[in-house]
């Protein structure tokens, strides 16, 4: 068993627990936190595959923005725990029992005999180029338009949170900084001409 | 030695484990959010790990864009968790059955 | 030579009478309506003798012509035509006579009723029918007669249809001939199958070829064709001319008037079926077993039905019965291969039984339509054109010498009484006996009516007219708002015109229709069975058969019969009684008519109602709607009711929905081999 | 031949005259009214002018038209009548003139689109008739379940909406697996030609499936037992147009397709079932005449009595195959013959006797038979036409009811003297139910008061009832024309049942 | 990259720089133009429909290494959906501007699905495919969720969201086991390498994932519980969006996977398709008789519709394809046909989407009342209508590929399910009014004269159905 092999166990293994507690946990902070974990081992074992660029950005992307964005939902919605708990040890056996099936299926359809074999030669490195560099390349090349249609998703993504999630309130003040930056001297100040005040308080204008 | 089989194995139990946790869990949708979160990355456990014994850039390419959309994704899942919350007061899966029949 | 047009004119003008009367009844009113009718039969009346005068005295060949085709399908042609030949003729003769007898008398009888137009219009419109019959040339126009007359009697028994009786008795009779129409049909088409032909000539051409060939109605016991195409049409015979047991029709038919009960029920249509077999004789010659359930079934009918009529007090019934009984008659001569003398006494009958119909018509016009005999009596007094020529029709019924039906009647029981088809013993004692029923019922039926007591009483104060003639219950029996008198000449006419042919003509016809072969061709006797033949040695003129019958057995059997009649019924009158109570079960048997009625009303008037109850409720809304059209639709309701709770709305629901899609999927995937 | 697209015209016109009938509006009645009978009489005269020019002699298509329609599935605009069709389509333009007169006064909702309803469902019965081309022939078959379904659903009686429901599934039910059966027949002989199909080879298995899918699509629609449950309730539902459309012709379509498909395309599965058909006809005679006889509604016993009469259509349609194979050609011929002038009378009687109906259901709003009576008293007229139409219902001589009856007696004796007795049982239970109608309904006091102040029938109500009484004497006294307008096409027919096509 | 790549996708370049003008103009132009959001749409709606007719000189082209492809059948499935976008467009605008709606955000997003669909349509990789499917439902999921304060809304957008991020991972999980047997992406590749593989085991495998992907996209059970919820929640308008185009996007995602992708396996999906189908079928036709809603009546028999275009796929023949086409087309035309008039109907506060509120409509409006009774005879498969013509070919199709047993399944299907559309026409012509409701038609002239030619082209197209036909088969060199 070389070192690898071990690493590989030794993060699967916390992959897979992290993935349990995700389902499992009854606190969803906490289950953010073990997702966080098994994104970090995944990570880990990526790195073993030697696809490093696409293992930083798991690290980067997804547990540094989407999960952080979890979190802060998480938070922000203020959800009550001990709620949502009933039914979970009833409808566990069918969980597992279901997953267990189909993991059954899985495996066995898979044809794992073909599969084992060892890895190639990395070809990134054979070139004498770095993984960025290889996945780059195709990225700019070949798969130039799904690059420019992943642009249009992310796009899609910000209009759609956008128009779900701003609502202008009715009676509420808030601050429209373009027209506070915008603002010139003329706008703050009006000068109104008055008469001026009298002592004899019959006499009005 | 890694064979591609440890690599799809574990991708596979990935995503049993992200499949068992969708119906298993009846407590709130950000769960539900985060077990699909699972399942993706056990496919792209797959890709690369394809990628790397075929010694081919596409699956990681995919990967890629698996990463990308999935982040779209999740936020018009949050914002549309954060729709319902504010509707129901609550999101628990649950209690979201005025549509059925 | 007879002409087509002739021949169509003799059919069209009681059509056309018929159409004018019936259509625009109410433009030409009342005597329009009688005007147009009796012309049209008159003109057939007059054409017909002249036809006859044609063939028998001027030479004239048999007509047999197709006048155009009905239909043609491939080889089966179906056409309408005449044949015109002695026996047709002669009935030509006796139908539109007594048609035109029957017409003239309704003038006086119908003269109150509010049907007045229709009512011509309908006998005229029978006496188109019964042309047609009577004239076909084929089976099918023999049919269209043979309907169309039911039809025309259905209108007539329910002419006041106002009465719930009379509808119900037109009804019924309409049935009861469907029943025999059944067999008719299915004649017709056995005949076509063996025959190849609709029409007469061709098919009778054919007839010898049915000898030898023989169908399995029932497999493995092959049945003469022969015997089934006649026993099939008898049967249809057997309910136009109500033999037993398909004669339950005729006496209820009298619910109609009584001049239609004289024609159709008497003279003309009853007798459509006597002169359907003797027509067929061709056909029934080839079978013996065919003649035999002729003659058996019409000898039964001769003597059991005429028991029956001596235990009614209806007048009209009374002379229903007789009609039966003397139908019955008719068919035993047929059935003995004496066709000559079956259509003789069916000439005689029309004419005698017309008059006593009309005569029984006179006498309920006399008493304000009461017809029940036991408020009758003594009534020579007030009508005595009525009375006497009662006496004559009596008499020619009873078979006295010289009176028509004798020689009629003679000729029949001893054609009888030689023939040696199967059942013939049988049937001689049927119709020896039935001249004693014959004698006791129509004197019983003349002594009730026109002698002894009066058993009503007249009363000005009783007050009905004859409005409500039509059947109601009368305020109280045998009470009259006035005296009963003699019926007006248009009444009395035609019995005195009726009354001169029942005395006369048997004795200037027996010689030529029996034993002069007056029918020629037209009837086919096989040697075999020709007794007729056999009688004639024996013939030795008109007089000498007159007079020889004071030494046969049926003479003094009918004064046997005459004579405990009187002696009952006018010299001791509790003697009646006496006879009832000693037959005790006997009497009940015969006066409820063997319980024919009741049987069949059991067995097919509710049976079918209570069978269709069963077939509509049961396994039309039942089974068919309930289980299978109306359950297969609450069935998928059910499911789609249950099949709907899946779809829950609980999100964890669904995702396992899919989960398990896809497990079945992949284990499908798993299990199912694929090439 | 060039001439007239005489077919299209018939098919069209009434469908597109339908349009200005519909724009007339619920406001102007009396306009849709007028219209909708200048259509129907114009379509009538059509057809009339097509006559001169048909070749009776002929078993051919005549008046063809054909024109590609859907080329990718070689689905072809075909038209052409032969004997057969032309009768029935003769029926259709005849009943609808007298079906739009009869509703004049009865109906008083929405006048417009029923008329148009009428109108539409007219063209697309006679696009089932004349259709030549398999598929057109399916799209017309279909088609017309949506006026009918309208016509019942909108005009009808309290339980319409089960009675129209029911109506549309059960017949669509029996199609379509007829429509598979013409996919599978297409995909065999790659074109939707009729008479390609009847000539084309079959194997027996291929044969019986297709039969039994024409089967039961036609035995829905003719109806035969035990699929006729549709039509009595489709009968009492009905408006009374609707009823005498779906009787007077309607049901002739489903008996029309037994003879265009199923009788020569699967001649052996016919043959060899012939004795299923030739039972459930008896049956339907049978069985249907004792239902008949129990019916408390005029309008069920009349169904009834069609479902019983229609059974001798089908009867005449299978013994044909008996008879073939006993040689007896000529029975054939005739028993062919007896279906479809059976056919064509029953369009005519049936249809008058729910006129009749519903000239008394006008009056009194009422078909239960027990709150009619003394009719003959208080209608005179109305019971003259009354009587003769049962008559004509109970098969009397001289009426077009006798002719079909009597030809398919006498020819199924030749196949089976047992077969001719059942089947000549009609005459009585035919009559029995027949006539007890009539003398509670015709005969008899008035029944009530009402029926006492009904009016006798008005100058329209008598034109319709005189026209169908025409008709059917006409058949009924002289049925050779009609039996030579059809002669060489029912020859044909037998000589092609004949040849085996395995 | 070259100046032909760009050409060949000028719809979809043009149909982006639409889209971000038209953000940009929403943006910045404020609520005072609508009504010119609305036009610009449909006008870039229109320019993109001329680009895709005009595109038609040199086909089959691809461009971008392969990952689009331009043939006969992604133009006829561009076209359509872009047709269909723009009957949603003319339909809703009267909705949506009673119930002050996001206007700006309901165009851009359904336009950002529209430019989904076509890519999925024209996609050439798996890639594209994901992208593309992608593009379509994240822009689904907002627009279902749109109507912001209906807790209906949301609930339906929350389980469309969560199952259909699950249907895509199982979709995804079957590419990557479609890579992992063929090695390449490509579609054609894969196509090509299937029969030499020695992985085929593991392709089918990713077979089932991809076919339960395909399946939730369609809504064929078991794969269909989002959808009846979604139809029903979601706000008319976005429900006529969901039930037209993307229907058609589904056909195209499937015959790129199936037919140009995995062709050798057909034996093995032919099965598969054939199980769903029936599964469809009878769901569909069932459930939906005990509907009250008729949205969520639709939306079964959206199912049972869906269950009926898998018989034209399942038969894996040119024929069928194109049937399936065909299918999906009639089914879209006539789908906009039904909910216009549900839209045509709705005012402020009241949906109109319960059957009983067509309740007498022929007595109101006997015009729409007969454009509706043509789209359910329509749906029904009565002919002549388009429907019919639907049906027929996909029996057809079913029957060549000797399943007759499925067609006669699909029969008895057409028979249950045609009792609850002529449920509705039941309500409306044969039943009274309402006292207290009333029915008014929209007085939008857009509306009503686009809704009549929607409803009169299903009887036009039943007549004239043969070039439509010819040009679906023509996509299959048939």
């Amino acid at each position: 068993m070389t070192i690898q092999l071990l690493a590989f166990y030794f993060f699967a293994f916390f992959a897979v627990l992290g993935a349990l507690l995700v389902i499992t946990l009854r606190n969803p902070v906490h289950a953010v936190l073990s997702l966080v974990l098994t994104f970090f081992s995944v990570a880990c074992i990526w790195m073993l595959m030697q696809a490093e660029f696409l293992a930083l950005v798991l690290i980067v992307v997804y547990v540094g923005a989407v999960m952080v964005l979890f979190l802060f939902v998480v938070m922000m919605l203020d959800i009550k725990v001990a709620a949502a708990r009933e039914g979970f040890i009833r409808h566990l056996p069918v969980g597992i029992g279901v997953a267990l099936i189909m993991l059954a299926e899985m495996v066995t359809l898979i044809g794992l005999r073909a599969m084992q074999v060892a890895p190639p030669p990395n070809p990134a490195a054979m070139h004498g180029e770095s993984n960025v560099a290889w996945i780059g390349t195709a990225l700019y090349t070949q798969y130039l338009l799904p690059f420019e249609v992943a642009a249009m998703i992310l796009t899609v993504g910000i209009v759609a949170a956008v128009a779900l999630t701003l609502r202008h309130r009715v009676g509420v003040r808030h601050q429209n900084a373009s027209q506070q930056v915008a603002a010139v001297a003329r706008d703050r100040v009006r000068l109104v001409s008055m008469p001026a005040e009298r002592g004899d308080p019959g006499a009005q204008p | 030695m890694i064979t591609l089989a440890h690599y799809i194995v574990l991708g596979a139990v990935l995503f049993c484990i992200a499949v068992a946790g969708i119906f298993i869990n009846r407590k709130n949708v950000i769960v539900l959010l985060m077990a699909i979160e699972l399942m993706l990355l056990a496919v792209n456990i797959n890709f690369i790990a394809f990628s790397r014994f075929f010694g081919d850039v596409a699956g990681q390419v995919f990967v890629f864009f698996i990463l990308t959309v999935a982040a779209a994704e999740s936020a018009i899942g949050l914002a549309i968790l954060t729709l319902l919350f504010r509707n129901r007061r609550t999101i628990n899966v649950a209690e979201f059955d005025d549509l059925r029949g | 030579m007879l002409s087509t047009s002739l021949l169509l004119a003799i059919v069209l003008a009681p059509l056309l009478g018929a159409v004018l009367a019936g259509l625009l009844g109410r433009q030409i009113g009342r005597a329009g309506a009688h005007g147009v009718t009796i012309l049209g039969v008159g003109i057939a009346c007059v054409l017909s003798f002249y036809v006859f005068y044609q063939l028998v005295w001027g030479g004239a060949p048999d007509y047999d012509q197709n006048i155009y085709t009905w239909f043609q399908v491939a080889g089966i042609g179906a056409h309408v035509g005449f044949l015109i030949d002695r026996l047709s003729a002669m009935m030509m003769v006796v139908v539109s006579f007594v048609s035109l007898m029957v017409h003239i008398y309704t003038i006086g009888y119908m003269a109150d009723d509010d049907g007045y137009q229709r009512f011509f219009s309908y006998i005229a419109l029978f006496t188109f029918f019964m042309l047609m019959l009577v004239m076909s040339n084929n089976f099918l126009q023999l049919f269209f007669g043979w309907e169309g007359v039911g039809l025309v009697s259905y209108l007539l028994i329910g002419f006041w249809f106002k009465k719930p009786s009379a509808s119900f008795a037109g009804m019924k009779a309409f049935i009861v001939n469907r029943v025999g129409d059944l067999g008719f049909v299915l004649g017709i088409a056995a005949a076509l199958h063996f025959l190849g032909s609709l029409d007469y000539g061709t098919a009778f051409a054919h007839a010898p070829s049915l000898v030898g060939r023989s169908i399995q109605i029932i497999p493995g016991h092959p049945w003469s064709a022969a015997t089934v195409i006649c026993i099939l049409l008898f049967i249809g015979a057997m309910g136009k001319s109500a033999q037993v047991p398909l004669h339950v029709w005729l006496p209820d038919s009298m619910e109609g008037p009584t001049p239609i009960s004289a024609l159709i029920h008497a003279a003309t249509m009853v007798t459509a079926g006597v002169f359907m077999v003797a027509r067929m004789s061709p056909l029934f010659e080839l079978s013996t077993t065919a003649l035999s359930v002729v003659l058996v079934i019409g000898a039964t009918g001769a003597f059991f039905l005429g028991l029956i009529g001596i235990t009614q007090w209806d007048i009209k019934r009374v002379v229903a019965y007789s009609t039966l009984s003397q139908l019955g008659y008719m068919m035993a001569a047929l059935g003995a291969s004496a066709y000559a003398a079956g259509m003789f006494h069916l000439m005689t009958h029309a004419f005698f039984k017309a008059l006593l119909f009309l005569g029984a018509g006179s006498v309920i016009m006399a008493m304000h339509h009461e017809q029940d005999m036991r408020y009758m009596g003594g009534l020579r007094r007030y009508m005595p054109v009525t009375y006497l020529t009662m006496w004559v029709g009596s008499l020619a019924l009873c078979g006295i010498p010289p009176f028509a039906g004798f020689y009629s009647k003679d000729a029949i029981i001893e054609a009888v009484g030689a023939s040696h088809v199967w059942g013939a013993s049988y049937a001689y004692w049927c119709v020896l006996l039935g001249v004693f029923v014959t004698a006791t019922y129509t004197f019983r039926m003349m002594y009730l009516t026109f002698h002894g007591k009066e058993r009503f009483h007249v009363d000005a104060h009783a007050g009905h007219g004859h409005d409500d003639a039509h059947g109601e219950a009368h305020g109280e029996r045998g009470v009259l708002a006035h005296a009963p008198h003699e019926s007006p000449w248009v009444v009395t006419l035609p019995l005195v015109l009726l009354a001169i042919p029942s005395l006369l003509i048997g004795i200037f016809t027996v010689w030529p229709l029996l034993y002069g072969n007056f029918f020629g061709s037209a009837i086919v006797v096989a040697p075999a069975h020709d007794v007729l033949a056999e009688m004639a040695a024996h013939f030795h003129g008109v007089l000498a058969l007159t007079l020889h019958a004071v030494f046969t057995a049926p003479f003094w059997i009918a004064v046997a019969g005459i004579v405990v009649t009187s002696y009952v019924y006018l010299l001791n009158p509790a003697m009646a009684d006496a006879v009832k109570r000693v037959l005790g079960p006997v009497y009940r048997v015969v006066d409820n008519k063997f319980y024919f009625d009741e049987v069949y009303n059991a067995l097919f008037a509710r049976g079918s109602v209570a069978l269709g109850q069963a077939l509509w409720k049961g396994a039309d809304v039942g089974a068919i709607d309930g289980v299978m059209v109306n359950g297969s639709a609450s069935l998928v309701d059910r499911v789609a009711r249950r099949a709907r709770t899946l779809q829950s709305g609980f999100l964890y629901h669904y995702a396992f929905a899919m989960i398990v899609g896809l497990i079945l999927l992949l284990a499908g995937f798993l299990l199912v081999p694929h090439a | 031949m060039s001439h007239w697209p005489f077919l299209s015209l018939l098919i069209w016109l009434p469908i597109v005259g339908a349009a200005p009938v519909l724009l007339a509006g619920e406001r102007r009645p009396r306009l849709a009214r007028w219209l909708a009978l200048l259509t129907a009489l114009a379509t009538l005269a059509v057809n009339l002018a097509m006559l001169p020019g048909f070749d009776y002699g002929s078993a051919a298509m005549q008046f063809t038209e054909s024109h590609p329609w859907i080329t990718a599935l070689h689905v072809n605009y075909a038209l052409g009548v032969d004997g057969i069709a032309m009768a029935l389509i003769l029926l259709t333009t005849l009943t609808t003139v007298l079906v739009i007169i009869g509703a004049w006064e009865v109906i008083q909702s929405r006048v417009h689109q029923y008329m148009a309803a009428m109108l539409v469902l007219q063209g697309f019965m006679i696009g089932v008739f004349a259709a030549t081309d398999a598929l057109l022939f399916y799209v017309f078959f279909e088609a017309q379940l949506i006026p009918m379904f309208l016509i019942i659903g909108v005009w009808g009686g309290p339980r319409r909406v089960y009675a129209s429901l029911k109506f549309f599934l059960y017949t669509f039910l029996g199609s379509i697996f007829m429509l598979i059966g013409l996919i599978y027949l297409y995909l065999k002989s790659g074109t939707f030609d009729i008479a390609a199909w009847q000539t084309l080879p079959l194997g027996m298995n291929a044969q019986t499936w297709l039969f039994f899918a024409f089967l039961l699509a036609f035995a829905v629609k003719i109806p035969m037992v035990p699929v006729h449950t549709w039509l009595p309730d489709a009968h009492v539902e009905a408006p009374t147009g609707g009823s005498v459309v779906l009787a007077a012709v309607m049901l002739k379509i489903g008996a029309y397709g037994l003879i265009r498909f199923a009788l020569p395309v699967t001649p052996d599965a016919a043959q060899h079932y012939a004795w299923l058909v030739v039972a459930l006809s008896l049956i339907a005679v049978i069985y249907i005449g004792y239902v008949a006889l129990v019916q408390e509604d005029m309008k069920k016993l009349v169904a009834y009595s069609s479902i019983a009469h229609m059974g001798f259509v089908t009867l005449g349609l299978f013994i044909v195959f008996m008879l073939i194979r006993a040689q007896h050609l000529d029975a054939a011929q005739l028993g062919l013959q007896g279906a479809m002038v059976q056919m064509i009378s029953h369009g005519f009687v049936s249809g008058a006797l729910f006129t009749s109906i519903g000239v008394m259901y006008d009056r009194l709003h009422t078909r239960l038979i027990k709150d009619y009576g003394g009719l003959a008293r208080v209608m005179p007229w109305f019971a003259i036409f009354m009587v003769f139409f049962a008559m004509a219902n109970t098969g009397l001589p001289g009426t077009s009811g006798f002719v079909g009856e009597f030809m398919v007696i006498l020819a199924s004796f030749a196949a089976n003297p047992w077969l001719a007795l059942l089947a000549a049982f009609t005459l009585v239970i035919g009559a029995g139910y027949t006539l007890w109608l009539v003398k509670r309904v015709v005969w008899g006091e008035p029944a009530n008061a009402h029926v006492e102040a009904m009016p006798d029938i008005n100058a329209r109500e008598a034109l319709v009832l005189a026209a169908f009484a025409a008709f059917t004497l006409f058949i009924g006294i002289w049925p050779e024309p009609l039996v030579k307008l059809l002669d060489p096409s029912v020859n044909q027919l037998v000589q092609m049942l004949g040849h085996s096509k395995l | 990259m070259s100046w032909n790549d760009v050409l060949t996708m000028l719809p979809e370049l043009y149909l982006t720089g639409a889209i971000c003008v038209l953000l940009l103009f929403d943006a910045f132009a404020g609520t005072r133009y609508r009504s010119a959001m609305h036009w610009l749409s449909m006008l870039a709606l229109l320019v993109t429909a001329l680009l895709v007719v005009s595109a038609q000189r040199a086909i089959p082209a691809t461009a971008f290494s392969g990952m689009y492809v331009d043939d006969t059948l992604a133009q006829i499935l561009k076209l359509f959906s872009i047709l269909s976008v723009a009957l949603v467009f003319v339909f809703s605008e009267p909705y949506l501007r009673m119930r002050k709606m996001a206007v700006g955000e309901f165009h851009t997003l359904t336009l950002f699905a529209l430019l989904g669909i076509m890519l999925l349509v024209s996609a050439g990789n798996l890639v594209m495919i994901y992208l593309g499917l992608e593009l379509l439902t994240l822009s689904s999921y907002a627009l279902v969720a749109l109507d912001r304060d209906s807790p209906r809304a949301t609930e339906a957008a929350m389980k469309y969201f969560v199952l259909g991020a699950l249907a895509s991972g199982l979709l995804l999980y079957g590419m990557s086991m479609l890579y992992g047997a063929t090695g390449t992406l490509s579609l054609p590749g894969i196509a090509a390498t299937l029969p030499v593989t020695p992985h085929q085991s593991l392709a089918v495998f990713g077979l089932v994932f991809v076919i339960a992907g395909i399946a939730f996209k369609f809504g064929a059970a078991p794969f269909h519980m989002w959808l009846p919820d979604v139809y029903e929640g979601s706000p008319s308008a976005v429900t006529l969006f969901v039930a037209s185009a993307p229907k058609l996007a589904a056909v195209g995602m499937a015959l790129r996977l199936l037919d140009v992708g995995l062709h050798p396996l057909l034996p093995y999906w032919q099965d598969m398709l054939a199980v769903l189908a029936v599964a469809s079928l009878v769901i569909g036709s069932l459930v939906a008789i005990v509907q009250s809603n008729l949205k969520r009546m639709l939306a079964y028999s959206t199912i049972g519709h869906m269950g009926f275009l898998f018989l034209g796929l399942s038969a894996g023949t040119s024929f069928g394809n194109a049937a399936a086409v065909f299918y999906a087309i009639a089914y879209v035309l006539m789908s906009t046909a039904a909910f216009g008039v549900i839209l045509a109907l709705a005012r402020a506060g009241f949906e109109a989407d319960r059957i009983d509120d067509l309740r007498g409509l022929n007595q109101r409006s006997p015009w729409f009342a007969g454009l509706m009774a043509l789209a359910m005879f329509s749906l029904g498969g009565v002919p002549p209508l388009f429907g019919f013509w639907a049906k027929l070919l996909v029996l057809q199709s079913a029957i060549g590929a000797h399943m007759l047993w499925l067609a006669i399944v699909g029969a008895f299907a057409a028979i249950i399910s045609l009792f609850y559309y002529l449920r509705v026409v039941k309500v409306m012509y044969f039943d009274k009014p309402a006292e207290d409701s009333a029915l008014l038609v929209s007085s939008d002239a857009s509306l009503r004269w686009v809704l009549s030619l929607n409803a009169l082209a299903l009887l036009a197209l039943g007549v004239f159905q043969g070039p439509l036909l010819d040009w679906c088969l023509r996509g299959f060199g048939g």
